[in-house]
């Protein structure tokens, strides 16, 4: 259909578009910073001289973008359906250390230890989204206060379970207070054999290529296919295209709200789990925090779709792991959130822009087609 | 005539509440409650939630989901910083304004003119507004600059040239201070008027003035001139507004454009506290001020109820630093408004003049009541035995309380209609 | 001014070959009308003819592609509506444009605002008003909010706001389709007052008995483009409607009775407070309740409601707008909580989700497809799924099924004559006679014993309307037990075996559609006759 | 104030440090990570590059300074990436780095590598200790015999195990002189939460607080927030004392200067700079160096003169501890 076709085309055209104007825009301000944009552009593509560094850019890079991604996917899940879940950020904290602390009591064969440890995570970010589900339905408390005020709630509550209940041992002139460490069993193993494929020297940074980017791609796919394929899914689109008709269909607006929310929460959950079985082995007092509020950012320039979080959450990544090789080109490494941003706005204003030059396209054919209009024979 | 019966009955409940609380102080001894320190904080400390929130007023009213407040407010700390260095005060207040006012053209654009979704660019704006102040830092304010010779770092501007101005009510809490002395005799119910009154006119900021000020101008403009009333027509139903000849774009531009600069202005503040930019000092009060602005029903009177509660607890939050925490008073606080609670439902169910088998009187009324007769015990229970919570339970205040409030008191929030559709001129809608 | 004297001469209105493109129509295509002053200039044509769009067109808010427009004689170009208010015209709209969280006074000045130092003078305001209403007979409470307001009052702050901004050319579009006869006479006696007054007014509508009895002039619109300017005075209702469509308006006459003897739905004491939902206390009556929620005052929307619908049965339900219609479809769906009982089949299905009553065979099509009815960014066979995600064809398991539900879908579009180019097309590409239909054909799946209709051919072309009633006569015929809302008394009198009128929530009279006119029936309505209470 | 500390209670040599056996040839190639905040914060990472850059000037290294992006979730990978672009030693600066330093220790044993504020915890690292408990004491001895009022503050950041060490010390520096005084604590934010190091307007209402209810000088170990505590001293005409480096210096505002009666220095410039003298000269890591009072690691500034009438006793004090006789504990 050539006007499919011509939509396609636009829309890529735009994407072209936007990330040019991107670049040129962060060369602005590269120049304005005294910096050369050439040197800053072939920073983010230099991973180093020698093999190793090059593998451990890689790992590097795909190691950030594993959070990324399931942050975009927790986030998207709440706007499928019109829910703004902040909350992530909060949910993922409390869920990773409970989880963390939970995997370190006990000790089984690998899987069984992973596995419960993902459930628990799972378990804890969903019952932690419960409760602004259930102040919503119950009371109609917006989520977006509900869900920023349990984000403070939860630094402090983690922070309390981290140095009391959830304590673990640390050796002597170690500051960072953390959950006690996990047994080998807990640990995902990585996917640095892969590396061996493409005939690249393995990575030797810590827990190389973290094995939850499987589990990651699993959960995208089980994602894709809970929402575009299953009556849940279903549901869900249908309450966020356009909520009292999803209501007259007999959805239940209250117990969607509820599994969405609790959805999101669990997906969120298991954010942490990634640096936590495929590294640290520990949730402890430098937990990277802030993947919930980039994965909003990231699911929203994804389309709230799971292949478009993945290319978004790929870009993020990239663009993040360069932090250093910039430095080390003298530019000033706070180009990259500012190309985020810009990123992020350009893309959807291009976006918006094709749609409308695709109807402008289609107005013209209509007037084209003007012409084969029998004309009305006019009575009386 | 609803509307002065509103207005009568929020004054009889701050007058209802200032009473309890004063009934809580004399129980538990915890002056700090009411003290003048407490409310100069709880203003100090509201100021900046309640200025980003009126930004988000501003914008949501005209229609336009305001998510990025905070992006906007950092903008509005780094020029407020690098203005007032060189050129004091007045200038750090102007370029504060304007670095705000730059965030929500950003966003006004994007919303606006291209239509995008107000979600996601909020959320630009969030990533670009630390991007630029720390990259404008590494520039400006790096090694061998001269702003570096001044004292200033990648993380701070150098200080402001000289300080914003403060001021006191003269001979009541200044001087001889009038009110400080009824404060400090801690009498029941005059001590904690005094406390308060003293507390919000004590070495006042003189943007706090002009903060506060600006809630009841945002009510005029709003709802009394004809600006605000197409203003708010373009939040309600810009479709009707654009067919009587409103330009509603430009209204648009216009609101999310001040939306910006009240939450640069928020920056401003946080910049004149401290006398110069401070990497991060921000401390997601954007995201707060939108709570607070939700929480007080997208009106200036219900945003500062919200800003000026988070502000409080914050305040006492910051200020419970002995042993036994003042924090621990609003056990008892939570269990007198509960007893008072039952007593009302209690009142209700055994009103004369209803035929008894009439009366509304379900299981779940009882329950209810059981409930909060439960809670007031477990609340006074607490209060008692607990003397001093775990500091991370005492951090939480504002957040818990602020929860709790939304719990009871969110079932009537009414957003403006079209807030945060996209309007485009000449569409159906 | 010389305005009268000019405008004796001037006509008021002159368009000229007016074409107006949109992506895949051509809404307007050479349109040419010319309007004299102080006249009711009255434009009909079938839906989607191009009325609006030429009249948003006059009203500025959309650019026409080619022609110009002549405004008292002077050739004019709109950017947008300020410009046309400003050389004198106003516009009512189709749909009402008013902010219901504003009040009337509010909704009047708006963008026209008397102001005293920038700050709003409401005084002037409400003296202006109060002075406009009263010269024209539009009463209006100014401090009233919109959102309480009925369709009569709203139609009304309408007019006065176009009057305020002192528009002496006045377009009403539509602005009959929701009120009852007696408002319509209400609203022309107003617009013969504003004619005196030497007002001119375009006046829009698809009924045609109105039309003649106001109209000084009529424009007929067919596909787009002007086929023929009549009198009045010398032209028959007949005559119009073939000059319109080309052929024979469709009747909705049913009169042969399917009823039988078995009730299908049976709703008893049906009760709806205001203020929200109460469950009625243990050991109390739900009378003894209700009885004491009407002593305290409460408001009710739904009083003490009862009716039987047998099986091959339509029930017309009459009523103004916001009489309760809307609860009563609530309430039986289950989407709203109401005191009383409701059976389906002799079952009590009280305390059934709305979910499980659909499944149990109600089918529901909805007053507002945009609203409920539909998605409008989702495809064809995706909402052909809408409300039967639970049944098949729609479900396998967990999953929806893709397949069946496009076949489905495929064998709807054929048999409701849907007009789409594909299963997969967007609903919000189709027109709107077509996206009813497609609800019409879905609602009509999975064999309902029950089917609510509410306004069922709404703003749909007189095709898609007749092809709609056929389908609903078709499946009475079969056994459906039907309960029809509707705003057309047309439509009402003709399709239904029995009408119960609505007024403030009650059922007020029964009446036989065989002896029934709109008039008395409007009568009802309204309540200008009071009703013979059911027995 | 203090002249630098030469080699720590546990460092094995100290090799002069011309005469290297094992220094690389190609030059000596410094790198270093910076905590989040990153270079030109005025403070600890400041102070961490000043002795980096007397190693450029002094020891002639080629240095390469890194920032950790906002999160801090990059710390490993900007050691790696210093290490693979052949930076030998390498500095993380902050304890947060003491995992990733483990890590990236064992990936890279030819590498040496140092971290400051945590222990060593691998073969070639080097953990750089300050006995912040140490200075904090000394502070508290000074407070308490310079309050009139019998009653001091504390204020920290935030409520990590780092900040507790600074309020551990200064407590019992306080009771030392005076069992009985009265001591507020503040945090301003819990584990985990690192704005507390950046919000004046909190520092300056828990300050307020503690200068309304009687306190007369206020510790702060709480970064940027610090400011804030000076300016509720300055508003009360009361006393506070600086941390990390000798704020009456670093703090350009005249009247805020006045109120900082001196400042409990942790000289981290001097640790990095030792440490990287101490790597030319041979040096291999396993160990920790230990910046204590013995060592001047740790002291008082004493900028203003305002502490001159009582170094005796702070002299006294210090010997205590210098000696043995006094043990300050880490942990309040
Ligand atoms: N904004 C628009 N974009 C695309 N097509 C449109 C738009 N507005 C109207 N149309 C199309 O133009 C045609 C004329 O529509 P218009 O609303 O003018 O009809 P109408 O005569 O007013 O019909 P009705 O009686 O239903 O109100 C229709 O086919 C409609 O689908
Ligand atoms: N804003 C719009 N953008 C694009 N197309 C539109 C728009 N509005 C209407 N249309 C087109 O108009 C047609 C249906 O709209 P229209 O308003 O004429 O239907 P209608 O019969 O009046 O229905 P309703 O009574 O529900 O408004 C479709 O073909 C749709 O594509
Ligand atoms: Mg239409
Ligand atoms: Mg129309």
């Amino acid at each position: 259909m050539p006007a499919g076709l011509n939509r396609a085309l636009l829309t890529v055209a735009g994407a072209v578009v936007a990330i040019v104007l991107a670049i040129a825009i962060s060369s602005v301000a590269i120049i304005a910073a005294g910096a050369s944009p050439i040197d800053a552009f072939a920073a983010f593509f230099d991973f180093g001289e020698t093999a190793r560094s090059v593998s451990n850019g890689i790992a590097a890079f795909l190691n950030r973008a594993v959070p990324l991604f399931i942050a975009g996917l927790a986030v998207a899940v709440g706007f499928r359906m019109n829910l703004f879940n902040i909350g992530v950020e909060g949910q993922y904290r409390i869920a990773a250390i409970c989880a963390a602390f939970v995997g370190s009591t006990f000790t089984a064969p690998k899987p069984i230890q992973i596995a419960v440890i993902i459930v628990v995570a799972a378990v804890v970010g969903g019952a932690y989204a419960l409760i602004p589900a259930i102040m919503k339905v119950t009371r109609g408390v917006n989520e977006v206060i509900s869900t920023i005020m349990l984000n403070y709630i939860a630094i402090s509550l983690s922070s309390y379970l981290v140095r009391g209940p959830f304590t673990g041992e640390r050796a002597a002139g170690q500051l960072t207070t953390t959950t006690p460490q996990l047994p080998e069993s807990a640990m995902f193993p990585n996917l640095n054999f892969v590396f061996d494929w493409f005939g690249l020297l393995p990575p030797t940074r810590g827990g190389g290529v973290w094995g939850f980017l499987l589990v990651a791609v699993v959960l995208g796919l089980v994602i894709w296919v809970v929402l575009e394929r299953t009556r849940f899914g279903f549901n869900v689109k249908a309450s966020g295209l356009n909520g009292p008709a999803a209501f007259a269909s007999g959805v239940n607006p209250k117990k969607m709200v509820i599994a969405a929310m609790v959805l999101s929460g669990a997906i969120a959950g298991l954010i942490g789990l990634p640096e936590i079985l495929g590294d640290k082995g520990a949730f402890n007092s430098n937990f990277t925090a802030g993947l919930g509020f980039l994965g909003i950012a990231v699911a929203l320039l994804g389309r709230n779709k799971p292949v478009g979080i993945a290319i978004a959450a790929l870009l993020f990544a990239f663009l993040d792991r360069a932090q250093g090789a910039l430095q080390i080109a003298d530019v000033p490494s706070s180009v990259i959130t500012i190309i985020q941003g810009v990123i992020v706005l350009l893309v959807v204003i291009a976006n918006e822009v094709t749609n409308r030059i695709a109807l402008r396209l289609e107005e013209q054919r209509a007037a084209r087609q003007l012409g084969t209009n029998k004309p009305v024979e006019v009575a009386a | 005539m609803t509307r002065v019966g509103k207005y009568h009955l929020a004054l009889i409940g701050a007058a209802a509440l200032i009473l309890l609380l004063s009934l809580v102080r004399i129980m538990s001894g915890q002056d700090d409650l009411t003290s003048s320190g407490t409310f100069n904080a709880a203003l100090l400390l509201a100021v900046p939630i309640g200025l980003a929130g009126l930004g988000g007023l501003w914008a949501e009213r005209a229609g336009v989901v305001n998510i990025g407040l905070e992006g906007m407010m950092v903008l509005g700390t780094w020029f407020a910083g690098w203005a007032g260095y060189q050129w004091g005060p007045m200038a750090a207040l102007l370029a504060g304004l304007l670095g705000g006012a730059l965030g929500g053209l950003i966003h006004a654009v994007a919303t606006v003119t291209f239509g995008v979704d107000h979600i996601i660019s909020g959320v630009a704006i969030n990533l670009l507004g630390p991007g630029i102040t720390r990259f404008l830092s590494e520039v400006l304010y790096g090694e061998g600059t001269s702003a570096s010779a001044k004292g200033a770092g990648i993380t701070t501007s150098p200080a402001i040239s000289s300080s914003a101005p403060e001021v006191s009510l003269p001979v009541l809490s200044d001087g001889p201070d009038l009110l400080g002395k009824l404060e400090s005799t801690h009498w029941f119910l005059l001590s904690d008027l005094a406390g308060i009154l003293r507390g919000v006119t004590h070495d006042v900021n003189a943007l706090v003035i002009l903060a506060v000020l600006l809630l009841p101008v945002t009510y005029l403009v709003l709802w009394r001139t004809s600006f605000g009333l197409r203003l708010r027509s373009a939040g309600e139903n810009p479709w009707a507004a654009e067919s009587l000849g409103v330009n509603v774009y430009r209204i648009k531009y216009l609101a999310v454009v001040v939306s910006g600069a009240f939450a640069g202005l928020g920056g401003v503040f946080l910049v004149f506290v401290s006398n110069k930019y401070v990497e991060g000092q921000t401390q997601g009060r954007g995201f707060i001020g939108l709570a607070a602005m939700i929480f007080g029903n997208w009106r200036p009177g219900g945003l500062a109820a919200g800003s000026s509660l988070f502000g409080y607890a914050s305040g006492l939050q910051l200020r419970s630093s002995g042993e036994v925490s003042a924090v621990t008073s609003f056990f008892l606080f939570g269990s007198l408004l509960l007893l008072i609670y039952i007593a009302l439902q209690v009142r209700k169910l055994v009103a004369p003049g209803q035929p008894a088998e009439v009366v509304a009187r379900g299981v779940k009324d009882y329950t209810v009541i059981a409930a909060a007769a439960a809670g007031a015990i477990l609340l006074f229970w607490l209060w008692r035995t607990v003397e001093t919570l775990p500091s991370e339970f005492v951090y939480i205040t504002p957040h818990v309380l602020t929860l709790l409030v939304l719990l009871v008191a969110s079932q009537h929030l009414r957003m403006p209609k079209a807030d945060g559709v996209r309007f485009r001129r000449g569409d159906q809608h | 001014m010389s305005s009268d004297t000019l405008a004796a001469v001037q006509p008021a209105v002159e368009l000229e070959g007016i074409t107006k493109r949109f992506p895949g129509v051509v809404a307007n295509h050479d349109i040419r009308i010319t309007v004299e002053p102080g006249t009711v200039h009255a434009i009909v044509g079938e839906n989607g003819a191009g009325k609006s769009t030429l009249m948003k067109i006059l009203y500025g808010m959309q650019k026409p592609d080619e022609g110009t427009i002549k405004v008292n004689g002077r050739e004019v170009t709109f950017r947008t509506p300020s410009d046309a208010i400003d050389v004198g015209i106003g516009m009512v709209h189709q749909h009402f444009m008013l902010a219901d969280n504003f009040t009337v006074l509010e909704n009047i000045v708006l963008g026209a605002e008397p102001t005293k130092a920038g700050v709003l003078d409401t005084g002037k305001a409400r003296a202006r008003i109060a002075q406009l209403a009263s010269s024209h007979g539009l009463r209006v409470d100014p401090d009233a909010l919109v959102e309480d307001l009925g369709v009569g009052d709203r139609q009304r702050v309408e007019i006065l706001k176009v009057l305020y901004r002192g528009a002496r050319i006045l377009i009403l579009d539509e602005p009959t389709a929701v009120l009852v006869p007696q408002e319509v006479e209400e609203l022309f006696q107003n617009l013969r007052e504003l004619k005196a007054d030497g007002l001119t007014v375009i006046f829009i509508s698809h009924k045609l008995d109105e039309v003649l009895n106001i109209a000084d002039a009529i424009t007929v619109i067919r596909r787009g483009t002007t086929v023929a300017s009549v009198n009045p005075a010398e032209v028959t209702a007949r005559r119009l409607a073939e000059l319109m469509v080309g052929s024979e308006l469709p009747t909705p006459e049913t009169r042969e009775s399917t009823v039988r003897e078995d009730v299908t739905l049976s709703v008893s004491r049906l009760t709806m407070e205001a203020g929200g939902f109460r469950p009625v206390p243990k050991g109390t009556s739900v009378g003894l309740y209700v009885d004491k929620l009407r002593e305290e005052g409460k408001r009710l929307l739904l009083d003490d409601v009862s009716f039987d619908i047998h099986a091959g049965q339509i029930l017309g339900v009459a009523g103004v707008e916001g009489n309760g219609q809307s609860e009563l479809i609530e309430a039986i769906m289950g989407m709203r909580p109401a005191h009383g009982t409701i059976t389906l089949g002799g079952v009590d299905i009280s305390a059934w989700s709305t979910l499980k009553r659909r499944e149990a065979g109600i089918g529901y099509i909805p007053e507002d497809r945009h609203r409920q009815g539909l998605l409008l960014e989702a495809s064809l066979w995706e909402n052909r799924v809408l409300g039967h995600q639970t049944r098949p064809p729609a479900r396998s398991g967990i999953w929806v099924d893709r397949r069946a539900s496009k076949a489905d879908t495929e064998r709807i579009v054929k048999e409701y004559d849907v007009r789409t180019p594909s299963v997969d097309t967007l609903a919000l590409a189709l027109s709107g006679g077509n996206q009813q239909k497609l609800i019409v054909g879905r609602e009509m799946s999975g064999e309902p014993s029950f089917l609510i209709a509410a306004h069922p051919t709404r703003g749909v072309d007189v095709g898609a309307q007749a092809a709609i009633w056929d389908h609903l006569r078709n499946a009475r015929a079969a056994g459906l037990a039907v309960l029809l809302i509707s705003a057309d008394l047309d439509e009402l009198i003709g399709l239904s075996d029995t009408i119960r009128v609505i007024l403030r929530g009650r059922l007020v009279a029964e009446l036989d559609p065989s002896d029934v006119t709109p008039e008395r029936l409007g009568g009802y309505m309204t309540g200008a006759i009071a009703g013979t209470e059911e027995t | 104030a203090c002249g630098g500390g030469d080699g720590g209670t546990s460092a094995s040599t100290q090799p002069s440090s011309g005469a290297s056996s094992e220094a690389p040839k190609g030059g000596l190639k410094v790198g270093l990570a910076f905590d989040v905040g990153g270079r030109g914060d005025k403070s600890f990472n400041d102070a961490a590059y000043a002795g980096l850059e007397k190693a450029k000037t002094e020891l002639n290294a080629d240095i390469k300074e890194l920032s950790p992006a906002a999160d801090g979730s990059n710390r490993g990978d900007l050691l790696r990436q210093l290490a693979d672009a052949g930076y030998n030693p390498i500095i993380g600066v902050g304890f947060a780095y003491g995992d990733d330093i483990k890590k990236t220790a064992a990936e890279y044993p030819d590498v040496q590598f140092a971290v400051v504020d945590s222990a060593s915890n691998g073969p070639n690292v080097t953990g750089l200790l300050f006995a912040e408990e140490q200075g904090s004491y000394l502070a508290g001895v000074a407070a308490a015999t310079k309050s009139k009022s019998g009653h001091v503050g504390f204020v920290g950041g935030v409520e990590n195990d780092l900040i507790k060490k600074f309020q551990a010390g200064f407590v019992m520096g306080v009771k030392s002189v005076k069992p009985d005084m009265k001591i507020d604590i503040k945090y301003l934010t819990p584990d985990g939460d690192f704005s507390g190091f950046k919000a004046p307007d909190k520092g300056k209402v828990a300050a307020e607080k503690m200068f309304q209810d009687g306190a007369d000088i206020v510790y702060h170990a709480a970064g940027d927030s610090g400011l804030g505590v000076f300016q509720a001293a300055a508003a009360a005409k009361k006393k506070a004392i600086g941390v990390d480096s000798d704020q009456r210096q670093t703090v350009k505002e005249t009247d805020l200067q006045a109120v900082i009666m001196t400042s409990m220095l942790k000289r981290v410039d001097v640790g990095v700079f030792e440490f990287v003298k101490a790597f030319q000269g041979g040096a291999k890591g396993g160990s920790n160096t230990v910046y204590d009072l013995k060592v001047d690691g740790v002291g008082l500034s004493t900028t203003g003169g305002e502490i001159d009438d009582i170094k005796d006793k702070l002299d006294a004090a210090k010997k205590d501890i210098v000696d043995g006789k006094v043990t300050v504990p880490s942990k309040p």
